[in-house]
């Protein structure tokens, strides 16, 4: 299967990409846009074939490096291969 | 010529090389704020090193998309003279000023260190006092200085002989170890078309002054300098 | 609301003496906010309660100290008009929990120590202490650091240029980062923290208030109710683009006459930065928090008092200039706002949405200030350790190229070439280059020699010789350069304070510093202190780190460690062989034992004068301090920064080989001359030993024990450690 | 409305950030680990309630700053904010 893992800064962390982002978009024209925010998204191929399992490890590598649970909170997201 | 130096949030390059261009043209150049749109009688434009808006999103990107850009952009549609280092490199790509993107070192690490640069072509404005083919010293300071464009624009870019400088050995080599951002055919420097806009990843202007340890970047504004006198004359 | 009493208090680390204290200066039960305010302003931290009485014992005076100890950095002149403006400052804590955040915040600010005062930065050290390489998170807390400290600075475009890096079982639990900023200002235009002029308006300048690193003992109260997820105090995460607006609109506002006092944000945040301003000026201040700039929504004046976000500084300006500052701000795009007003109470007041949150008497909250003499237990001094005592058991060739590539002797080019070291185009000597790294100031002929020092394992086994011996270090590698010794910095880390031998350790190291700072007339000028640094209840090593700062008038003349063909070795300084906690009976016998070595400080000032004039009269073409690892270590790496070997000469047949080639006696240094003869002659006339050791050309260190071993060799060993351990 | 734009690198762009993530993975003992991919994840809460419109400024966002279509392509997820 595919796992996606979703990682951002957890509320309250400063987010000075997100920051400058919303500047820029802001600056260039677009109206009507809050807040933002930047993250990084990993897409992996798993062999595993049972989505509770691959969720299982997924979740695993997200707590072990994919995030740094001090600052980023994840989501995953799982796709047929 | 009369050179300017764009300045961009974040930039912080300008300095070294605002005293490279005043070495070697004997007069400060003009600091040109990232929201001007009128450049005057500038005719050498030169995009510095640094982390315009902090490197966030992608290097250059933000910076490419401000005002002065535009006037950049007109300025060298005139044929007028345009060099970007390091951040200035990447934001001349991001403008499409120069093709192909810069991504993260093939280490994912910053690099400062120096580096050598095969010189591949020493008949343009930039390059008149190197020798084809001879090496010199630069330092490289950068996380971000991978170029890469894909097999089809890598291929126009060495039929038409575009490529400025490559990563190589002191001896003049082309190794892998050379090369150590991982750059795609070890490109360091390239030029535009009609080979007025150069953009390259390395400082030649932190090499400018012997007590810094040489001189190697100083033919490069030097030859700069004596095109303005030329085109003065 | 919160119930405020001696409970609250102790949670948020005021004991039961200081919190009656509290309530005899408010005459009631204080607030929530000022509560905090009284703790933050009292915690060890910002209070210095456990070491102002021994920081007094340290010389701070001399003709060019223009600022010492008080402000938010050391001021010294150094000619041509010009002040150098430095500080160093630990990041601990924040860098063992997240340690790229916590490294560069780090940087960021002890950035801002310096620009506060109207300084530009032209250079960044740091000096680091890490767990065994063996220790499951090293290898994170390394690879964290350095990115974050080449994250920031790099991207502030302030060169770090050099520092110096240790690692020890004892750092495992609580590495040390302690950075260093240099930077200069016209002397005239020296800018401080006093707050004067009543009415004068109080300006918030940078990045929003978030609830960033709020007081822990937020977190550690539950009565914060339903959305006390959103109250726990976040990590600090650096900007430093907005820092590097911040430092150019500071400067750009600088170059006018519109302010009269400004002070940086450090920790504890508004609280610490109003009330000195406040304090140091003997004014009043109130603040009207609603007008601080807030990235979140629903922040308590609690919050906003406490709150550490980064990159924020705050302004006292001429009310005149307030329209012309502004507009400086918003070209840089960054927050400016009025939050308030200098009155003539001598009160602190903080309103928040039509409440008065806080209103503390400034006076008495400075000048009660809790000041403890803590209770010491200073160890016995360990005995010399004879070299006779100790059998050795392997050539030179082994020993050295083993000591080379150990951890604490390795090349450290893997790290700094993640530190732009070149930016500012003034960098004379890069990491590596020599002794001390040498920084031009721009548009002058002179430069700043600039270095961090101590050696942890001689400060365990006795923090007075530790301490002395690392102010005498940092002086010798200023010297080493040809630079002239002006004025040092300094980071005093240590574990609990209310453990009596760590205090007394703490005292013997003040006392040694303060001998040495003495003799070598090199003053300290500012600092910091880092107390509570302990790994499961164990404390690190006691490292008092030292940054020196130097001056080289003819930035041409300065010499590094590079040696060239043909030419002879002199070392210059007394040996006897002392191997007691060197590192080759750590390496070598496995051995961490015995008296370090004691520094003689009217030796090390004859001799050190006496290199830097040799150096200054040009006729010395690289010269190196005998440090860690010896003489042979130190040849070594003479070698191998000018690829070139060198033929050594046997040493004294009454020191033990071992002993001569690895004792870490002090005072040394190796000069390599064209003429030994002259130099040896001069130094006799002068009552200085000196001796040839040896003749350099060819690819080869031919050694004494009849060993050889190639440079080339030697540079494979020392160049290994790092990429192999950091796997890259 | 909330736009979720991901930017990934193009096929046949070197990802020397998803491979090192990829071996760190193995070397941490997950199995079954294929090809591994990073990108970015961009959240903009925009004022516009229109998905349609939403939808389309988004990718005009997308296509102006936030990816550089030389090396990168992207999608755009709309969530209600
Ligand atoms: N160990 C020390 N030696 C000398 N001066 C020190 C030491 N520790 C702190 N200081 C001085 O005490 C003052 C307050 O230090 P600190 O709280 O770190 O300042 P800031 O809050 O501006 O960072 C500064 O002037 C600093 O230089
Ligand atoms: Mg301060």
């Amino acid at each position: 299967m595919k796992a996606v893992v979703t990682v951002m800064l957890k509320d309250g962390v400063l987010d000075p990409q997100g920051k400058a982002i919303g500047q820029a978009l802001t600056g260039l024209g677009f109206a009507g846009v809050g807040e933002v925010r930047a993250g990084k998204v990993i897409e992996l191929d798993l062999a595993e074939t049972d989505p509770a399992r691959a969720r299982a490890s997924a979740e695993a590598m997200a707590k072990r490096l994919l995030a740094n649970t001090v600052i980023e909170s994840y989501r995953i997201a799982l796709e047929p291969a | 010529m009369k050179p300017g130096i764009v300045l961009f949030p974040g930039i912080n390059r300008e300095r070294d090389m605002a005293i490279a261009l005043e070495r070697a043209f004997g007069r400060k150049p003009r600091m040109v704020w990232h929201t001007e749109t009128e450049l005057g009688d500038l005719d050498l434009l030169v995009l510095p090193g640094g982390f315009s808006y902090g490197d966030y999103l992608r290097c250059g990107a933000m910076a490419a998309q401000s005002p002065v850009m535009g006037a950049v952009r007109a300025h060298a549609a005139r044929g007028g003279y345009v060099l970007g280092v390091c951040n200035g490199f990447q934001i001349l790509t991001e403008a499409g000023l120069l093709p192909g993107a810069l991504l993260r070192n093939a280490g994912l690490r910053f690099i400062s260190a120096d580096c050598h640069l095969l010189v591949e072509r020493a008949d343009t404005v930039f390059t008149a006092q190197y020798q084809r083919g001879a090496v010199f010293r630069a330092p490289m300071a950068h996380g971000d200085g991978n170029y890469f464009a894909d097999a089809a624009t890598l291929d126009r870019l060495e039929g038409e002989a575009l490529v400025a400088f490559r990563y190589a050995t002191p001896g003049g080599e082309i190794t892998p170890e050379a090369n150590r951002n991982g750059s795609a055919r070890s490109i360091a420097g390239l030029l535009s078309p009609n080979l007025r806009v150069l953009g390259l990843m390395p400082h030649p202007e932190d090499l400018v002054d012997p007590l810094l340890g040489g001189t190697d970047g100083a033919p490069l504004f030097a030859a700069l300098a004596s095109a303005a006198l030329a085109s003065a004359a | 609301m919160t119930e405020v009493d001696a409970g609250l208090a102790r949670q948020f680390g005021l004991n039961e003496e200081e919190y009656a204290r509290v309530l005899s200066i408010m005459g009631r039960t204080p607030t929530l906010a000022e509560l905090g305010v009284f703790s933050v302003m009292w915690s060890e931290h910002c209070s210095y309660k456990s070491s102002r009485t021994y920081l007094r014992q340290l010389p701070t005076k001399a003709p060019w100290v223009v600022h010492g100890p008080g402000e938010n950095a050391g001021v010294v002149e150094i000619g041509h008009g010009l002040a150098c403006v430095f500080k160093m400052e630990s990041h601990n804590h924040p860098s063992f929990i997240e340690p790229y955040q916590g490294a560069a915040t780090g940087i960021g600010g002890i950035l801002r120590d310096v620009f506060t005062m109207g300084a530009r930065p032209i250079a960044n050290l740091n000096a680091l202490r890490f767990g065994d390489p063996k220790h499951p998170a090293t290898k994170r807390i390394v690879d964290g650091v350095v990115r974050g400290i080449g994250g920031y600075g790099n991207c502030v475009g302030v060169p770090t240029v050099g520092g110096e890096i240790n690692f020890h079982p004892a750092f495992n639990g609580n590495p040390l980062v302690n950075a260093m900023t240099v930077g200069i200002a016209p002397i005239d235009r020296i800018f401080l923290s006093a707050a004067a002029g009543v009415g004068n308006p109080v300006v918030y300048v940078g990045s929003k208030t978030g609830r960033d690193g709020i007081h822990g003992a937020t977190m550690a109260s539950a009565e914060f109710g339903r959305d006390a997820e959103e109250k726990r105090p976040t990590v600090q995460v650096g900007d430093p683009f907005t820092e590097k607006l911040l430092i150019e609109a500071c400067l750009e506002l600088m170059a006018t006459d519109a302010i009269v006092a400004i002070q940086d944000m450090g920790a504890a945040g508004l609280t610490s930065s109003s009330v000195e301003m406040a304090g140091k000026g003997g004014v009043g201040i109130a603040l009207d928090l609603d007008a601080v700039p807030q990235r979140e929504t629903g922040m308590t004046a609690y919050e906003m008092l406490l709150s550490e976000s980064q990159e924020r500084m705050l302004m006292v300006l001429r009310p005149d200039r307030e329209a012309a500052a502004r507009a400086i701000f918003e070209k840089w795009q960054l927050d400016f706002a009025v939050i308030g007003r200098i009155t003539d109470t001598g009160r602190f007041v903080a309103h928040h949405r039509g409440v008065t949150e806080a209103d503390i008497p400034l006076a008495p909250l400075a000048d009660q200030a809790p000041l403890y003499q803590r209770p010491t237990v200073e160890a016995a001094k360990p005995a010399e350790l004879l070299a006779a005592r100790v059998e050795n058991r392997w050539g030179l060739a082994d020993a050295l190229e083993r000591l080379l590539g150990c951890p604490d002797l390795c090349s450290r080019a893997w790290v700094w070439e993640q530190y732009d070291s070149t930016i500012g185009g003034q960098t004379v000597k890069r990491p590596g280059a020599a002794d001390a790294a040498v920084v031009r100031i721009e548009g002058q002929a002179m430069a700043l020699a600039l270095t961090t020092d101590c050696t942890p394992r001689y400060c365990a086994a006795d923090a007075e010789a530790g301490g002395r011996q690392a102010v005498a270090e940092a002086w010798r590698n200023l010297t080493a350069t040809g630079a002239r010794p002006l004025a040092v910095t300094d980071n005093l880390n240590f574990g609990n304070p209310e453990k009596p031998e760590v205090m007394g350790s703490f005292a013997a190291a003040i006392r040694g510093m303060a001998s040495a700072c003495e003799a070598l007339n090199f003053p300290v000028v500012s600092g910091n202190v880092s107390l509570y640094n302990e790994t499961e209840g164990r404390a690190i090593l006691p490292t008092p780190a030292i940054g020196g700062v130097g001056v080289i008038d003819d930035a041409a003349r300065a010499v590094g460690i590079a040696l060239g063909p043909w030419l002879d070795l002199v070392l210059v300084g007394t040996t006897k062989g002392w191997l007691g906690q060197s590192l080759w009976l750590r390496e070598m016998a496995g051995r961490e034992e015995g008296a370090p070595p004691p520094v003689d400080l009217a030796a090390e000032r004859a001799v050190g004068d006496f290199v830097r004039a040799q150096i200054l009269a040009g006729s010395v073409r690289a010269c190196h301090d005998v440090a860690d690892g010896g003489l042979l270590v130190a040849v070594a790496e003479m070698a191998m920064a000018g690829d070139v070997g060198v033929r050594l000469s046997t040493g004294p047949r009454e020191i033990p080989g071992h002993a001569y080639w690895f004792g870490e006696d002090q005072g040394r240094y190796l000069l390599a001359v064209a003429d030994s003869g002259a130099l040896v002659r001069t130094a006799e006339a002068a009552g200085i030993a000196a001796l040839r050791i040896g003749h350099s050309g060819g690819a080869d260190l031919t050694l004494p024990d009849g060993g050889t071993i190639s440079v080339a060799r030697l540079r494979a060993a020392h160049a290994a450690f790092f990429p192999a351990f950091m796997g890259s």
